[in-house]
């Protein structure tokens, strides 16, 4: 019997966060198809999808894991957690079963040093590099970083663990450059904001960034454009930038940003792929006019990183049947050039992405996207910003260390 | 006028129209305490349902779409939607309610949350759990005239809800204390058996209230639903109508509206002003807490009835 | 036929008050406790562990702890979510701030604390009956849940918002972390949750519990009879949170070992342990268990039996097991109302009369 | 009858009670006394205040006004459960048993406030405790005997035919060993042969304990055949008190209660 | 009345040998047969526990909040069967029952409890008014009270307005469980005068479980007696008053006196007619 590359897909396709989990699934899910059909897998391997259902809830996503971990042949190559929580479950479990993690933007932003986590990765970007990206990109609008002084930034974010993540970088930068910074936390799920924006228009900030999630995002960008703020001054984390977050609003939304470390749309050569083996064939899940949102790139894009992590790992070991510790090793050299993603029908499409033994987030840039009302569309409309290197990477050393030290973990050597 | 003074103005007026949102999840709730003694979990539920029900008769890309080539216009959409409530109501009482008479109250809400399930379940299955935004055609935003000549910010989806909620409320509450189903409905609550023995059908009632919490709940979900879109999370507002209930009496209607009324002010200015001391995010614990501190003195909530002690 | 209580006769009150007065009810715990203590942890692999024997012994302790508030004493409550985020806080801060200290001892120490907080909510019950005093115990919940979040102590100022759960070992056998055995986890959860339930049964059959139920059945009689309501509530709502106390920090220690204070002690964990108790039956501490057995089991086994054994799609499977766990729930009430513990009664009476009806 | 019947002083006297609720008057400056070791008797019409006096006596209402005097101390009201470890037990008039619970455990509670142990013992359920549990179970199977209700010791109470629950409730009563026991329509929906026997234990209780009993009960051959003394209230006033005879005589209990008799069509 | 001599007549209502089961488990009647003649008046006699309750309950069809079924036998009335029908139906041809333990509708006021009872009446409010001044007649406390909560009033008011209720149905079969219970003595006479005119003047027919055997076989013609599920002696009800054990075990009288409730020295112990 032929080997297998076991793919483990944990979805969220019900509960409150559903709308968000399906397109990132169905994108995921459409690509490796896609590779399955049209190449019969990565290097003529099949891809074996092991989808599980966690409603976005931790308590389910670790029974998923447990679960998928050990499936026939290859075991789990590479686990996406799709949610912070269920990340900070498998972070411990998945080192001790030596199965890589991928948490592409979300997760433990520490986990960015590989030298205290050699099995989990969270490229290309972490959320305090999108912080410090926004203030970058504000600082820019503002005329230059000295400009900021005495401005007044807010941030809106879910009362959660992923909404806090911002806050230090954020603090650490208004110290830095003199802003104000104004954090109001939403409670989940967010229906009812009327308090938060009746400060905000009370206090009225220069700019609002947002880390939001689910009916947060649609509610907080309503009530955004009814008090009339200006929403190119209103930037949402790339969770907090997709069709799902602005369409209720209507016209309201022209104008909205959000981070972004990929493009949107479906004009890629990729995608014509996908919609020749996939959906022509009657494989897919989704429906062909949602291929090419925001959501359905970034799983999209998870699969490519998956994939070519695994072929990578084929090379280095010098076999098709390949094990997630392998994997492992593929995704720590994993370099994503511009060329090879032309090559994978993606041009443009996103930033090279190189991993290495400590670091484990990549190339950590972001770029910022706008929504088009009248098109109903979202570009890019800026390049790729750098981190500030300076504000986070002594945050990201500091709690690396911590979590070092609370779990008698002794860095490894990457040299 | 003097901008902290407007400013609070525009939070207690935020805080009343939104309390009259929750008001109106809360008043489905009543409905069907009021007349069975039952504390419907399922309403949140109801409110989701209904509104993902609406979309589908009005919306491309439906069933009704799908199957039949058309959509039909809002005002028969909701007529349709109001129908399937009345057999919604019909088959819970059938399959569910009947066999549960004279049960303690914990049990019937138990069902009331097998029943949550259910519907979600089936409201999955059915209608896919993507954001569905409703546009019925009513009004959005924050009322321009307000904002330009007062600087004050005022929703207008908000102001009808208020309106149709003021309306609903009389009409509920006349219906309650005048006539003769409103008492029927009342005396069910009170001993179900007894009911039964003075001829009172409590299959005919439960399906009349059920039916009308229904459209209760369809009126709400059509308000929640313009807001932010139909989508499961829809379903999570009956926590914000739980104090609400608490506070106004689970037995008032007119409960419901005063009770969303002083929860909706009380956690605005809440939030607004002692928020950002501790750091936010005050809004759902306060009101449970300002429910709490009006039960302690009126433990059947402001328009409850008074809960009977005998020996 | 073979299950009748004739024969056996008792010859004082100490015997007529044992836990298991027929011997056949004996035979069939003991066998149970066997398969339990020797048979399964020979079976117990991380999936059997974390997805199933776990998240089933711990919820059934938090639900014995709901039960005795509950079932016995009648007070409805929907902060176990939120106690149970004292139990997991009380955990982390202990064996952080003292790291040799014994785990047993953290976790009784755990209960303790959550059993003061416990009791500071419970104050209002004195005042407020039935599903108003659900409000209490929801304000309790979300400040609870509200004040973990957002004081950076209890998080000791974690940067995540998350709380982990460092190795520890009881008699040199790991029982926390990652790297724990999955039979040693199970065996410790299962040992302590048996001793547990049995102080708990204890309880209930005596003084105590009579003064519960008493509360429960008729507040005003009892307290005319001379049962202070004060005492008695305020008794209850201190056990029951020692247990969920101990419940949560079981939860975050021993089965997570990480969490998030909102979405792992959220208002649907508190909904959860109440759906445990009614189906299991209220009043009952096997109830507690076969409640509990049945909301963590059955969507595993319904998920597993569509995704694996019918090939259905991971999303309609989800959706059929949502509307099947729904409908199971109203077909066990409409079969029997007050829960498994009861249809298991009834299934012994109908088997003491059987093969005669009658 | 009485004649061979000696009594010692009051072991409870109330003096000038007033209640109201709202509007409506329940009690209105009613005074008696309760001798120790009497029969004491409570008639009157329906809704003249029967049962709120009993309510008085053991604290669950607050009159607006009067005192009552129990074994010698005087105060305005009494406390439930002050009431109940002071040796007051009663029944009600509207079944007030825990449903939930077996016939045994209902019959337990009434020990309640003799049973010392606390919440730790309990639950380990050693030594002290479970002696202590035994001690008090051992009492209320005499109780169970000498109500004869051996048979149903198991059953829950709430499936129990009307008659029964009103024997077990007497049974709880009777488990707190009172001294003053008050007895609200205790024959109510029984028929003769088992209002006899509840008439046995009445007696046999107020002989062999001694305890005083206060006893509301529309039945009048129960009244006459068992009470020493007999109240009458009427629209929460008193209206007469007095042997049997004498209130049976009294031409405003005739009006006000009895009726004309009708015995001879 | 056109019709000065009761024609006699036939049976108004039939059970026919039913079996009832509790809880799946407790079986409580064991093939009970009864016959209540057109305007008859009959009594149901028993002990405590006898099943009287639950008879009149398998009757009226209120077994099912119980858990409570009929498992076996049949129950006619009208020469219908009626078995499975649902209460409201029965209570619109005209069976109503007074359950025992009065079971009012405490939140309502004492006027409501009497309007709840004129639910299923389509005759207009005039007719329903003139009937509830007509129980007003009758029990003139509950006039005072009125305007109070049924749950605040005492346990002989909750009595009166619980008959009182069933009368406002106009039923022509009224199912009356302990009515006299907790009553003062003249209100006992009271109900049972009422008992005899509604059936004398309206045709009303009854079916009485009462514990005061002699008050009930005083008013009705026909009576049965129960025992643990099983009618053990049935007969004119002044062939009963004759007979002997009847008079022992239910009357009190056993030679020719009354004795006092002093002198019953020792606890009965219990014969049963049948084994
Ligand atoms: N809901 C119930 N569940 C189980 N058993 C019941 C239930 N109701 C009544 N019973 C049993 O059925 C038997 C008959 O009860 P029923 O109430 O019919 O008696 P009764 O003749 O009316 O007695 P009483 O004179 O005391 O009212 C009793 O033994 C009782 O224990
Ligand atoms: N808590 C209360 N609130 C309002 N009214 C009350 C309350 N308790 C009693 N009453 C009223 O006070 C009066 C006396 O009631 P009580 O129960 O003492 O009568 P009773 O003498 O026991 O009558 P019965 O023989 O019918 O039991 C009644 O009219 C009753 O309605
Ligand atoms: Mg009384
Ligand atoms: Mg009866």
């Amino acid at each position: 019997s032929a080997y297998e590359l076991v793919m483990p897909s944990f979805d969220y396709r019900t509960g409150p966060y559903a709308p968000n989990g399906i397109p990132f699934a169905n994108g995921y899910h459409d690509y490796l198809m896609m590779l399955n059909e049209r190449d019969g897998g990565i290097e003529g391997v099949p891809v074996k999808l092991v989808q599980c259902e966690t409603a976005y809830n931790t308590k389910q996503g670790v029974e998923c894991y447990e679960k998928v971990k050990d499936t026939d042949p290859s075991r789990a190559l590479v686990v996406q957690p799709l949610s912070t929580g269920i990340t900070y479950q498998l972070i411990p479990k998945a080192s001790v079963d030596e199965i890589p993690v991928h948490s592409m933007g979300y997760g433990r932003t520490s986990a960015a040093n590989g030298k205290v986590f050699p099995w989990i990765f969270n490229f290309p970007a972490t959320y305090w590099d999108q912080a410090a990206v926004f203030v970058k990109y504000i600082g820019e609008k503002e005329g230059g970083m000295e400009n900021l002084k005495g401005k007044k930034i807010a941030l809106v974010y879910h009362n959660s663990a992923y909404g806090k993540e911002p806050i230090r970088t954020l603090e650490k930068a208004a110290e830095k450059f003199g802003f104000e910074f104004m954090p109001l936390a939403v409670d989940h799920p967010g229906q009812e904001q009327k308090a938060t924006w009746l400060q905000i228009r009370k206090e009225q900030p220069d700019w609002v960034m947002m880390w939001g999630w689910g009916v947060m995002n649609q509610v907080a960008i309503k009530e955004a454009a009814s008090i009339r703020f200006p929403m190119d001054r209103f930037l949402g984390v790339w969770w907090s930038g997709s069709e799902n977050d602005v369409l209720p609003a209507g016209d309201g939304a022209n104008g909205y940003l959000s981070g972004a470390f990929h493009a949107p749309g479906d004009n890629f050569p990729v995608h014509d792929d996908i919609k020749k083996y996939v959906y022509d064939n009657g494989k897919a899940l989704g429906e062909r006019d949602r291929i090419g949102e925001v959501l359905y790139n970034r799983g999209l894009i998870a699969a490519v990183y998956a994939t070519e992590a695994i072929r990578n790992a084929m090379k280095m070991h010098n076999t098709k049947e390949v094990t997630p510790a392998m994997v492992r090793d593929g995704m720590e050299a994993l370099d994503l050039t511009e060329a090879r993603l032309t090559e994978l029908g993606l041009p443009d499409f996103t930033i090279p992405v190189k991993i290495t033994c400590d670091n484990h987030a990549g190339p950590r840039k972001v770029a910022i996207q706008q929504w088009d009302a009248s098109a109903k569309k979202w570009s890019m409309v800026t390049d790729f910003y750098d981190t500030m290197n300076d504000i986070v990477d002594p945050l990201i050393e500091e709690d690396s260390a911590a979590y070092a030290a609370e779990n008698n973990i002794k860095p490894r050597d990457c040299n | 006028m003097n901008p902290e003074l407007l400013f609070f103005l525009e939070t207690v007026i935020g805080g009343l129209m939104a309390g009259v949102m929750y008001a109106l999840v809360a008043l489905g709730f009543v409905l069907i305490f009021k007349a069975s003694g039952i504390f419907n979990f399922a309403q949140g539920v109801m409110c989701l349902f209904a509104a993902l029900a609406l979309y589908d008769f009005m919306a491309p890309g439906g069933w009704v779409d799908r199957w039949f080539g058309f959509t039909f216009p809002v005002w028969a959409a909701i007529a349709l939607t109001i129908v399937v409530m009345i057999i919604l109501a019909w088959v819970i009482e059938r399959f569910v309610l009947q066999y549960l008479v004279q049960q303690e109250p914990i049990i019937l809400f138990m069902a009331t949350i097998g029943l949550a399930y259910v519907l979600e379940g089936v409201g999955d299955i059915l209608f896919g759990s993507d954001v569905k935004p409703l546009d019925i055609g009513l009004p959005q935003g924050a009322s321009d005239w307000l904002l330009d000549n007062f600087n004050l910010y005022v929703e207008k989806l908000e102001v009808v809800a208020a309106v149709t909620a003021a309306v609903l409320v009389t009409v509920l509450a006349v219906f309650f204390q005048r006539t003769r189903i409103g008492r029927a409905l009342r005396a069910v609550a009170d001993d179900h058996q007894a009911a039964l023995s003075v001829g009172i059908s409590l299959r005919t009632i439960w399906v009349i209230v059920w039916s009308v919490s229904g459209i209760v709940a369809l009126v709400a979900g059509i308000m929640w639903g313009s807001k932010s879109g139909v989508q499961f999370s829809l379903s999570l507002i009956a926590l914000k109508a739980l104090p609400v209930l608490i506070l106004g009496g689970f037995t008032s209607v007119p409960g419901a509206i005063v009770g969303g009324l002083i929860i909706g002010v009380g956690e605005k200015i809440a939030e607004v002003y002692l928020g950002p001391l501790v750091g936010g995010a005050i809004e759902n614990w306060f009101a449970y807490m300002l429910a709490l501190a009006f039960l302690l003195f009126r433990p059947q909530g402001l328009f409850g009835e008074r809960i009977i002690e005998r020996v | 036929m073979f299950y009748r209580e004739a024969g056996q006769f008792k010859t004082d009150y100490a015997s007529d008050q044992a836990l298991f007065p027929i011997a056949q009810d004996r035979w069939f715990v003991l066998a149970v406790l066997f398969v339990a203590v020797a048979v399964v942890p020979f079976f117990v692999d991380d999936y059997w562990a974390n997805a199933i024997t776990l998240p089933f012994l711990i919820y059934a302790l938090a639900a014995i702890g709901l039960n005795l508030l509950t079932g016995y004493c009648g007070q409805v409550s929907l902060g176990t979510g939120g106690f149970m985020a004292v139990g997991a806080f009380s955990t982390f801060k202990l064996t952080t701030a003292f790291p040799e200290l014994n785990f047993i001892v953290v976790i009784l120490l755990s209960g303790a604390i959550t059993a003061g907080v416990g009791v500071l909510f419970g104050i209002p019950s004195l005042r407020i009956k039935g599903f108003y005093l659900a409000v209490a115990t929801l304000a309790a919940q979300f400040f609870l849940v509200w004040l973990f979040n957002k004081v950076d102590w209890f998080l000791n100022y974690s940067p995540t918002g998350q709380i982990s759960m460092p190795p520890r070992e009881i008699f040199g056998i790991l029982i926390t972390g990652p790297r724990a055995a999955p039979e040693a986890k199970y065996l410790f959860c299962l040992i302590f949750i048996g001793i547990f339930a049995l102080l708990a049964k204890n309880l209930v059959r005596g003084r105590v519990g009579r003064s519960w139920m008493a509360i429960r059945d008729m507040d005003i009689a009892a307290e005319l009879i001379g049962i202070r309501p004060l005492e008695a509530k305020l008794t209850a709502f201190a056990v029951s949170s020692f247990y969920v106390g101990m419940a949560g920090s079981l939860y975050f220690g021993v089965w997570l070992g990480a969490a998030e204070p909102i979405e792992a002690f959220g208002i649907e964990q508190s909904f959860l342990v109440l759906f445990m108790i009614i189906v299991g039956g209220l009043g009952s501490i096997l109830g507690s268990f076969l409640g509990a057995a049945f909301i963590t089991l059955m969507p595993i086994l319904m998920k597993n039996f569509m995704v694996d054994g019918l090939q259905l799609a991971v999303v309609t499977a989800k959706h059929i097991e949502i509307t099947m766990l729904g409908v199971l729930i109203i077909f066990f009430l409409i079969v029997e109302p007050h829960g498994f513990a009861r249809l298991w009664q009834i299934a012994k009476e109908k088997l003491r009369l059987w093969p005669f009806p009658h | 009858m009485e004649g061979d019947r000696k009594f010692g002083d009051p072991i409870l006297e109330v003096q000038d009670i007033n209640l109201s609720f709202g509007g409506v008057t329940a009690l209105e400056g009613v005074s008696f006394d309760i001798l120790n070791g009497e029969v004491r008797a409570i008639i009157g019409p329906n809704g003249a205040g029967k049962s709120s006096m009993l309510n008085v006596i053991n604290g669950f209402y607050h009159p607006q006004q009067g005192q009552i005097t129990y074994k010698g101390k005087t105060r305005r009201q009494m406390r439930p459960h002050h009431a109940a470890s002071s040796g007051i037990a009663r029944t009600f008039q509207n079944i007030a048993l825990f449903k939930g619970m077996s016939t045994l455990d209902n019959i337990m509670t009434g020990r309640n406030t003799k049973m010392r142990k606390n919440l730790l013992w309990q639950a380990l359920y050693l030594g002290p405790a479970k002696r202590e549990e035994l001690e008090h179970r051992d009492f209320v199977e005499h109780v169970i005997d000498f109500l004869e209700i051996q048979a149903i010791r198991k059953t829950p109470v709430g499936k129990l035919p009307y008659g029964m629950q009103k024997r077990v409730e007497l049974g709880r009563a009777l488990a707190a060993e009172p001294e003053l026991l008050l007895l609200d329509e205790p024959m109510a929906g029984m028929n003769l042969e088992e209002k006899e026997d509840m008439c046995r234990f009445v007696l046999d209780v107020n002989d062999q304990f001694g305890t005083t009993i206060a006893l509301i009960e529309h039945d009048m051959g129960v009244v006459m055949d068992i009470s020493d003394r007999v109240v009458v209230l009427d629209y929460g006033k008193k209206i007469a008190d007095g042997t049997p005879e004498e209130v049976r005589a009294d031409q405003r209990v005739i009006e006000a209660y009895l009726g004309v008799t009708r015995d001879d069509n | 009345m056109p019709d000065p001599e009761p024609a006699p007549n036939g049976a108004l209502l039939r059970v026919n040998n039913i079996e009832v089961i509790y809880d799946h488990v407790i079986l409580v009647l064991k093939g009970v047969s009864l016959e209540v003649p057109e305007e008859g008046v009959v009594a149901l006699l028993g002990a405590n526990g006898a099943g009287k309750s639950t008879t009149l309950k398998s009757i009226s069809n209120l077994l099912g909040a119980e858990r409570g079924v009929v498992t076996k036998g049949s129950i006619t009335y009208q020469n219908e069967n009626v078995h499975g029908l649902s209460p409201n139906e029965l209570v619109n041809r005209g069976v109503v029952q007074v359950m025992e333990g009065r079971h009012c509708f405490e939140h309502l006021t004492v006027e409501e409890n009497l309007l709840t009872g004129a639910y299923t009446r389509r005759d207009g409010r005039a007719a329903i008014q003139r009937d509830v001044e007509l129980v007003y007649d009758y029990f003139p406390r509950l006039k005072e009270r009125r305007k109070s909560q049924a749950g605040y009033t005492s346990g002989g008011e909750q009595q009166m307005l619980a008959v009182g209720r069933a009368l406002m149905a106009r039923p022509s079969l009224i199912l009356l469980d302990e009515a006299s219970m907790g009553l003062a003595p003249q209100l006992v006479e009271e109900i049972y005068d009422i008992v005899k005119k509604l059936n004398e003047k309206e045709k009303v027919t009854f079916l009485l479980a009462e514990q005061n055997t002699n008050m009930a076989l005083r008013y009705s013609k026909y009576g049965y007696i129960l025992e643990n599920g099983r009618v053990v002696m049935d007969g004119n009800a002044a062939s009963l008053l004759d007979n002997e054990d009847v008079k022992e075990f239910y009357l009190g009288v056993s030679g020719e006196e009354r004795k006092s409730f002093r002198d019953v020295k020792h606890y009965r112990r219990r014969k049963r007619w049948l084994a």
